[in-house]
């Protein structure tokens, strides 16, 4: 029983970002751990050993592009650039695909400005044999797994060639042979699945592991919960990537617990590492990405991954974020971003220069122009579609009698 | 009276409860600061501060649960799922205690809450944000379920909602939002300033739950019908040339028994639409009732034109959603039959 | 062949499978070393180890979610959610993932899981042990819904639900895992092993989804129903003395259209039975593919005996339960109609 | 990219309790401090402060029924008295009703021996305005809370007299009136419920606070990271208890993740204290209810509770254990019976004598069957019930139309 003394009336706590609209931005209360500071543990230490981790941000490249500390994975240049070229390709695809939405040739788009390094280090931090479980905003895996922009295209278009058969919204994409799972529109539910898909591979003895995407937002979902339970319960060989990119649509991390702890905490609760890695340093993602797969190859489990980044560009072609946020913050952002940083760290490593990037800018542009000149060429959203009939098959294996009667049904008109 | 669309509409019926009733909170995935992804809550936080209307977490079912949990100290929790095809996270907390919450206690405690949601396609949402999922909460004892047709009833159907000591969800066919869309998707939309239904009272008014209306008096035959199909079927009416009796449902659960049965009593004949997929639809119950309920007067099978049995397809949306054509094949079929 | 009841069937079916396929995998809550709390996996941890039979997590959610991803890696997974009741925290991943997973990649990935659960009542359950929530999953297009009536049925079945490459309900009357109850709850129950259908092969065998069984063969009228209801409708048919055709559906979807029409054209009268609430239960459907496909050939109304629009009452049980009585007072009146 | 070492195939890791039936208990690995060992922090302390707690276990009395260290809540011997009074009379209760149910009077029962501090002592450090929100184990908070046991075992045997309408199995009690929220059959919904209604009470400026429980088995559920996702977002004031009794029916809490962590950890995820505590001692589990309703009213927030304690009867009365562990393992547990532990201090003190105890045990008996009897002269399950028209009441505020036109059809036979 309270000792009787009279405390003031409860109140209720409404989580509200640093700046609004018409604010400057603010990220004075973020902690930055200076690049190199936080040291490497083995592949093969102890949860017990790593309980720090999830407190910190794991970072390479500091302000003056220098990669620091024993988390730099020192790749060889090629590697390097190969990692650049795609997420200057993803840039690229990215910008180009936005028009082609505002020329009412799709529905739809969802940029990843911002956040490239995250899909291009991670998938090329994995094995191709890798079963990639994404959320909406890594088309860069797709690319770094050098998917054909084409197919990507023809999704977004949804024209006679998309392979989904015009079935999903656009940046849905589902790429079998690129072992990258048909990505769902309900937020989260592929978290868990991961966790199955890994569970499984453990189960025939198999080599593979599985890595997953969620945001900061659907950490909320139970699914996370369901994901990190069962990765945890089975050590599933499984990467649960969370990409704080600070906002789901309008609301900001606070409101999926960000003001109280890192998203990397949750890990604490089910005795697996938690690493926190600045989302915007190509080296640092690659490092804690390669080190996790490492630790899931050895039978040692899941890690959880917070990726920290930003979402520089709006939710989706739908949004508009200067009615909820300032229109600096992107510009502001403390971590940079993540493709003028590799392409600083290469210049500064004497690999790369400004004339080079801008050609390679224009090379990749000009190929995704000419991609997309093919991928329109089989048509657009609304000019060219698959048969009406083919909206029937796929429901189940087979197309069973109900079904072929209402496609008859449809057919007579 | 104002002309308002039925955003404006919903926005208005949950401004006026708030004003009456200080009991009513509104929360939900970016409803608070922003207003909404459909902009039904805009303004309400800048009006009634952030400790009655806030974000909340991307987590249907810790919504629900809350909302609950609030119901149950006291409040009336209007909550936002922002897509239909987003509820069913939060569907155990809805069916499994939601609507059983009063039931089980013998009375002592239950849960006033409205969940609001945008149902239907129409809008290239593709398959996720298409659905109209009703037939799953109309099975569920200890639910109402709701579906407006034009911003009149929205506004008046959601004061009730908002009022009524029972869980209520209250499902808004988002084609309409802006104005009464026909299945003529080809055509330009018009907007609700230009439709009846648009005026608006901006005070408080209700419209009882399990009172259909009849949109368009007929003799030939019975239109059983809610939500955006409402007006796709006025359409098909006057493509088909049948004196057509139709029914906007507005509330599905509770059903207004009588008016459908003193209707097909009349005619004889039924047809009845809906977008949901066809197999155990809310059309499968009113089939169902009618059938229970006017055997004997019944001239010719009764139709449904629903939503296919296959998810919504994002490209050819316009070959799942059903339209007026399909609709007044099936009104001369049965006219005729 | 082997005297078995519903039990030792559906476990027979699941040691037959796994034998067979080594991709089979089995879990769920309390299934593994201690073998269910039905028993329904009794001994088959032992049998194949911990790595194909295992317990899980209490999460359906996650049971469900796993067994996907495990489908997609190309396994057969068989979980158990341990009352059909507590199946609605894994709902949005059956109905919004499992069930479109197919759909949505263009026919690339499937999810080839066996979701078993008991349903219904009888059991002095109460609310929360005793519901038959199949017509929320019929409704689902993607999935398909499977309920035996007997343990022959229930081994053929489960073995064609786990060897599909669609996800399958498999809903288990759990009030006749041990006898053909037929509703008469004050008399003892016969043991499957007096009953023909508790003659079980040890060895493979299939029973298609989608086709029906006629179990009494009948003029005067048609009983569609399916698990418990079938043995509740046969006692109910002796005791109205009617000449009545009772057809035990076995897979609800898909649905064996053919038989239904068949016997409704010849008999002209039709009731159907289920022991799930009424509004929107599976019987809805029914009555409205019989009102489609046999208008002309119906004598009298078609009738539902179904579950009450309400919880399931633990201490009014069997006022509840749609039993032999109701069965034969609504058998008698269509036929008289 | 993995580095081409050739690792051993993946493995599934399936978890094991230490002993199965037949073999002998093994408690070995469970760490327990020692008692007085871990400090107690102010309430006021910054969660920051916190995060280490998670990993001990706070305990006062020692092996020598000594009450050490700053987490002893003194209480006076009254308050004692009253506590070991309350957990006898739950035991008695829960004897006896099992009894009943195994003379068919009822179909099911389920009892909470071996736990009973849990529910006493959390009842009795909490006011009696505030809310809780129980699972079905916690039948401690009814009977600290006074309630009259005949309404508890009329809802038992579901007679006329039931308030619950003889809708609801056995156990699943509602008691509005002692701030007792009506139990779900479903796992764990009401914690996320409770942390609603916490935050209503918040909102409206009340000073009443919310408690909630669920068994280790049940924090796999999605509804658990709903309550800790928003009780942390917005601070609301409730205790969420997690009675881990290391079983949830035949699985372990090994299955919910009990291998790899503590279920206090969970707190760590999102930012609040977690606080592990010696479930069998009273003084302990009091102290830190306390604590954490302390902390609630201050407005600061939520705190989760793991109350270590050992499921000593079957988990209901369609159970049996030993199919699945050992059947010493209750005797071994080294927590010890938190009634014997109470009463082993109040002697040591020299407030407590065996003859008194004696006599206790015999009155509360005699109390349970006298209250018992009259409940019985109210009918059981089977020979007296409300009226089959009860049924169709309360599926909604007023009975609607087609409701009473069921209702009438069954009037009708
Ligand atoms: C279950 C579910 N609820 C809600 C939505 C609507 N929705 C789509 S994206 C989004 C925000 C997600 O934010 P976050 O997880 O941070 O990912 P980000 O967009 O920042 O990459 C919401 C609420 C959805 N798609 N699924
Ligand atoms: C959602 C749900 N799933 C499954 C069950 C079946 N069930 C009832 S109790 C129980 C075990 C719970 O264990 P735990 O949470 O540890 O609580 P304890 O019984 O030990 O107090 C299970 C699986 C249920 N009631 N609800
Ligand atoms: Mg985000
Ligand atoms: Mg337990």
């Amino acid at each position: 029983m309270s000792d009787g003394t009279t405390l003031p009336p409860l109140s209720l706590h409404i989580p509200e970002p640093k700046a609004r609209p018409g604010e400057a931005p603010d990220f004075g209360e973020m902690h930055l751990s200076p690049a190199g500071a936080v040291q490497r543990p083995a592949a093969t230490a102890p949860e017990t050993d790593l309980r720090f981790y999830p407190y910190q941000l794991i970072r390479v490249l500091d302000d003056e592009h220098q990669a620091l500390g024993d988390w730099d994975p020192k790749l060889d240049t090629q590697t390097l650039l190969k990692g650049l070229r795609y997420m200057m390709l993803t840039r690229a695809y990215d910008e180009r695909m936005v028009l082609v939405q505002r020329q009412g040739k799709t529905s739809f788009y969802m940029k990843s400005t911002g956040e490239e390094a995250v899909a291009v280090a991670q998938a090329m931090a994995l094995d191709r044999g890798d079963m990639l479980f994404p959320s909406y905003r890594q088309q860069g895996l797709l690319v770094a797994r050098d998917w054909p922009l084409l197919d990507m295209m023809c999704q977004v278009l949804n024209n006679h060639r998309d392979r989904l058969k015009g079935r999903q919204l656009p940046v849905m994409y589902s790429a079998r042979d690129a072992g990258f799972f048909s990505i769902s529109g309900n937020l989260g539910t592929q978290f868990p699945q991961a966790v199955g898909w890994a569970m499984a591979s453990a189960l025939k003895g198999d080599t593979r592991i599985a890595a997953a995407w969620v945001g900061d937002g659907t950490t909320a979902e139970g699914d996370f919960h369901h994901a990190l339970t069962f990765a945890s319960v089975y050590q599933a060989p499984v990467l649960l990537n969370v990409v704080n990119n600070q906002w789901a649509i309008s609301t900001f991390q606070g409101f999926a617990g960000g003001e109280r702890a890192t998203f990397a905490q949750r890990a604490l609760g089910f005795g697996i590492p938690g690493m926190r890695v600045d989302g915007n340093d190509f080296l640092a993602v690659y490092a804690v990405t390669a080190w996790a797969a490492e630790r899931a190859r050895r039978n040692l489990g899941p890690t959880l991954i917070e990726l920290v980044t930003y979402r520089a560009a709006p939710h989706s072609t739908s949004d508009d974020p200067s009615a909820y946020r300032p229109q600096t913050e992107a510009a502001q952002w403390p971590l940079g971003d993540p493709i003028d940083r590799l392409m600083r760290h290469l210049v500064a490593c004497g690999h790369w220069n400004e004339a080079r990037h801008q050609a390679l800018t224009r090379e990749l542009d000009d190929y995704v122009k000419a991609q997309l000149k093919e991928a329109e060429s089989h048509g657009t959203l609304g000019t060219s579609k698959h048969s009406p009939d083919s909206m029937f098959e796929d429901v189940f294996k087979d197309v069973p009698i109900h079904l072929q009667r209402q496609r008859r049904e449809m057919q007579e008109g | 009276m104002a002309a308002m669309n039925m955003i404006q509409a919903i926005n208005s019926a949950i401004d006026t409860t708030m004003e009456r009733d200080e009991n009513v909170v509104v929360f939900g995935e970016d409803v608070g600061y922003f207003g909404g992804v459909f902009r039904c809550t805009a303004g309400l936080q800048k009006k009634y501060g952030k400790k009655r209307v806030f974000d909340s977490p991307i987590s249907e079912g810790g919504i629900m649960a809350t909302a609950i949990g609030m119901g149950v100290y006291g409040l009336r929790p209007v909550t936002e799922i922002q897509f239909a095809d987003y509820i069913y996270p939060a569907f155990d907390q809805l069916v499994s205690e939601a609507a059983r919450l009063r039931y089980r206690s013998g009375g002592e405690f239950f849960a006033p809450l409205t969940v609001r949601s945008p149902c239907g396609g129409g809008i290239f949402g593709g398959q996720t944000h298409s659905q109209s999922p009703e037939s799953m909460f109309t099975h569920v004892c200890g639910l109402k379920t709701v579906m407006p047709s034009n911003p009149y009833d929205a506004k008046g159907l959601l004061i009730t909602a908002i009022e009524d000591d029972d869980p209520v969800v209250f499902f808004e066919p988002k084609r309409i939002y802006n104005g009464p869309f026909d299945g003529h998707h080809e055509r330009p939309l018009t907007p609700w300033s230009k439709h009846a239904m648009g005026e608006v009272p901006e005070a408080y008014y209700k419209i009882p739950l399990g009172k259909a209306a009849i949109v368009r008096p007929g003799e030939k035959l019975t239109v059983i019908t809610y939500g955006t199909m409402v007006h796709v079927c006025l359409a098909a009416v006057e493509q088909a040339q049948v004196d057509a009796e139709v029914i906007d449902l507005r509330s599905l659960l509770p059903l207004d028994l009588d008016t459908i049965v003193d209707s097909v009593k009349k005619t004889g004949r039924c047809v009845i639409v809906h977008e949901a997929t066809r197999t155990c639809g809310f059309g499968a119950e009113l089939m169902a009732v009618v059938q229970e309920n006017c055997f004997w007067s019944l001239e010719a099978p009764i139709e449904r034109v629903t939503g296919w049995d296959t998810p919504y397809p994002h490209a050819l949306e316009w070959a799942y959603f059903p339209g007026p054509d399909r609709v007044a094949k099936a009104l001369k079929k049965v006219a005729e039959a």
